[in-house]
């Protein structure tokens, strides 16, 4: 299916949830917040949300800064 | 002992963790600053680099964490990138960036109190990054900012303390810590500033672009003591004249 | 490591040791500095206080022992001072100063190199105070002089490096060792100098007369240190633009 | 031509009338100063002083008015006295100042801002004095402000530009004339403020507590037309490497 | 009014004549400027070039003509250039320049010294450019200098009055008129040393290498007479603190 | 009656027109401007608006100022 | 001849007068100033100082200089 | 007999050694440095130097100095 993640289309296999994605690109949910179409998505949801075709995702952390 | 919001800093350094050449080097020049409290930014994951994970560096219980703002151009740009901070693991800290012209990266001050607001009614302790502006600096105070963080000239570079006059006023009214931010480039600045009697100082630039960062980072480090201990020591006057640093008299017989 | 006249200092504050408020804090001062350059005047004996001898407090064998000629007006009233300096057990170690102008006590760059001439054929290490006066920097050094001292600002003033531009000049062109001394006034101004470049500072009043000079003395201490670290270090560049330290990209998804 | 609210300028001076030594001392530095355009302030009329009125001194065609804020410690407090002013006879030329602390009598930005809002709604042409604050003084611009004054220093101290590069960020920026107010004490700070690029400077303290008002408005007259030309002209840049300002051939033949 | 050796100035503008885009722009400048004293140098002729003359555009008649011997390196080679001028036609007015090395062009304060005890004896009125050095200007002034000329910066930096602190003690001590000389860059600079109570200021790269030398030479002429007029109306004292310009009573009524 | 003008209370003789008063205080119309019971009097008024006791009058005008 | 002048070795046709030198060479004679062997000729003896083979000779003048 | 010390009229016994003198005065030898009419004396000269009537002796030490 088609969703979008940090504003790039992007095509994955479905059904998926929102843990296994974040597994799947390679980046540790500990350190990672995900807006899931709008809403911060609280971590223990990171298990049982289960993404479907159209959502819009962004997945933030930290960064250096000043 | 330095307290912000109940915590209590031993160090009067923090440190910004922008522009390192290297984790490894900003890890090693974390440890040189001897700095409690870190700051960092909230940014979008480069799927492309998903490895580049500043997490890796930092160790999140050794240090206060102190998320900024930095890119937001208005207070709801601020206080949604507060949040997210939040859920990302940032802890209360933050410290509040409303830069509306991404030319001069200087702070709104309108904006920046509405934001203030906002986020101490939300729960944070917010550090508001604002123009040396000492009517701005009370009413921050009043709003319930956890301290103040005045510019000391515009974000990298390297200026020093070129609002002086300014800081000085807003340290002399201030009910809440002062913390010089922002164009400090040298050891000597920061010193300046601590000797004026700010209660701690920001600094990232004038260490990560340094010829060696981690040396640098020591280097103020101890400048920022040094300048902690000659204000608490209590500074000689300045004078117009000279005056002798040796006994002015016992020398007739000198006389040619 | 620094080196005068082959002599290596692992410090490089030098101390004078005029006023302060008694032997007993001179003596803590010193230790505190972690100095290894102490400078003293020599005067008449006060015949109706035998007892207060500096000698007790100084341990002659730890420190390089650097007797000034203050008072002095002329090359002679110099050369003099520093033959009796020498008879007194002051060594070869000569810190050279020639105020003919009690009231501003700045140097003569005439008499001033006239005595170092002299004094360096008489064997002696001279350090010569000075206006900060490129040439004649030059010639002190071309004379023999084994560091060149140029004023930061009048002494005793605390007004710090108000000299900076022929200071810098002096530096880059010196072959022997550029001592700042007079007129620093607080560690910042320590700190600036050895940024700018600077072999070593000498300071005295700012620390004597500080309210608790002990404490100051450590300040300069480590805000020599500071400056000279960052200068080795390598300092970033001023610029006149604002240049973020934090990322610019990655947040098209917070705007409003 | 200077142009503020349509109205044309051929002195970039404006004068403040306050603490003169006397009525007659005013009328003259008026006219010495050549300016066009005079602020005031509005009080409650001394009752036992009946008798003191300076609209006796000012010929109200000859000069554009311009009734000041001062005193108000908030955004109503000075639209009640611009309104009053106006009513007074003061037409809608206003100077909004608004400053909370009669000890810094330094601006407030947000009710500088808010009261700016009102006022241009009301029909004033609107100057607010402000802090060089160069995000505000786009936010006061953006509101309707006829021009902004950003503080060189705070109001009397004749401490001269201490605020030189935010003013410059602000005259980079502004689309409106800006005008430097307050702190410029002597006529090379009025020239330095013109060198920049300012449109024009108010000067008040500076002149009425010359030793000779008269002469002093006079030479503030000259350096701000000095300033000016010199900016029209344009500056040499600075260098931080001599170069010779005589030719550095044709003198083989004097070579010893 | 100013007098050197016995001549009367108007006006406290000297003018030097280097780096001019053309004779005609020169000769305009000089005029604008309204100066009565005219710096040039002595070179060989060049003989591909030989209508370059630049006694074409100055008439004698009207100015002080003061040579200079820039490019001398010594005593020797100065006082050779200097007769050269008087059997030239330069009459005997001269600035001594002493600069030993072309990369700064400081003045070399011994030989400066020993040219003008020579030249003095030799009936020259000498005006030596000397360094900010307060001893210096005592010595020269003994030696018969008609004027000293401590420089503000070094030559062609337009850096401005960098030695102001210097410079102070020498006009507060001198007995001769104190010229300031070099570096300065902008007629605020100009301004700022005759405010100091400098006698009068030497321009000329500020003003030969202006977008437009004509008017800016017109500028640098306004800021003089602004500074010197000020100087003699008498400048308010700095504060550090803000004192109203507006009443400080009568506004109860306004309070909200 | 009673008045108070500028936050002293005073005593005048009635009926007394605010014109009246000005001039009866050595003050210039042209220059002053009347507050009258909070109220910004328009200087036509000042020929009719006639004072009664207990008024609150505020008389203002320019004075120098930077 | 030959003689040196400003440096620079000339030949010239002899008998040459400095004067005459001076005008060959375009120059004003009022405002040059004259090394003759060393020596500075005074303007008078312009007229009448014969240049012999060998002279060096340095003509100066003044030029724009701070 | 008379001598002068540090310009100072002084009556003292003699004979009298300087190093007599010094320890009379109280001084420490080791810190202190004599110029007898106007030669500066080698402290091994101290044991053996015998004053005076008349002589001018300056005595003279160390200070605290910058």
């Amino acid at each position: 299916m088609h969703i979008t993640i940090n504003g790039e289309a992007q095509e994955i296999s479905s059904p998926k949830l929102l843990i296994e994605l974040v597994r799947d690109l390679g980046l540790n949910p500990e350190t990672v917040v995900a807006e899931h179409n709008g809403r911060i998505v609280p971590r223990p949801e990171y298990d049982t949300l289960a993404l479907t075709a159209g959502d819009s995702l962004e997945l933030i952390r930290f960064v250096g800064g000043g | 002992m330095l307290q912000i919001a109940g915590h209590r800093f031993r160090s009067r350094l923090f440190l910004g963790t922008g522009k390192f050449p290297s984790a490894q080097i900003l890890k090693e020049a974390i440890l040189a600053s001897g700095t409690e409290m870190i700051t960092v930014a909230l940014r979008r994951v480069d799927l492309h680099d998903p490895a580049d994970d500043i997490m890796g560096v930092i160790d999140r219980e050794k240090y206060v964490f102190l998320p900024n703002t930095s890119g937001a151009r208005d207070a709801n740009e601020a206080v949604r990138l507060a949040r997210l901070a939040r859920a990302a693991g940032g802890g209360n800290w933050l410290k509040l960036e409303v830069t509306p012209d991404p030319r001069t990266l200087l702070p709104d001050p309108v904006e920046t109190l509405k934001a203030t607001e906002e986020l101490v009614k939300d729960g944070f302790h917010v550090l508001p990054y604002m123009n040396a502006d000492p009517i701005l600096a009370l009413k921050l105070q009043d709003a319930g900012a956890a301290a103040v963080m005045p510019l000391g000239a515009p974000i990298g570079t390297n200026l020093g303390v070129t609002t002086a006059l300014q800081v000085g006023i807003i340290i002399e009214q201030a009910r809440v810590p002062v913390v010089v931010d922002a164009g400090l480039g040298a050891p000597s600045h920061a010193a300046l500033a601590m000797e004026m009697g700010a209660d701690a100082v920001l600094v990232n630039t004038a260490i990560s672009v340094a010829g060696d960062p981690v040396r640098m980072a020591r280097a103020f480090a101890q400048a920022v003591e040094a300048g902690r201990t000659a204000f608490e020591a209590g500074l000689g006057a300045r004078k117009t004249q000279a005056s002798a640093s040796s006994p002015e008299t016992g020398l007739d017989f000198i006389r040619s």
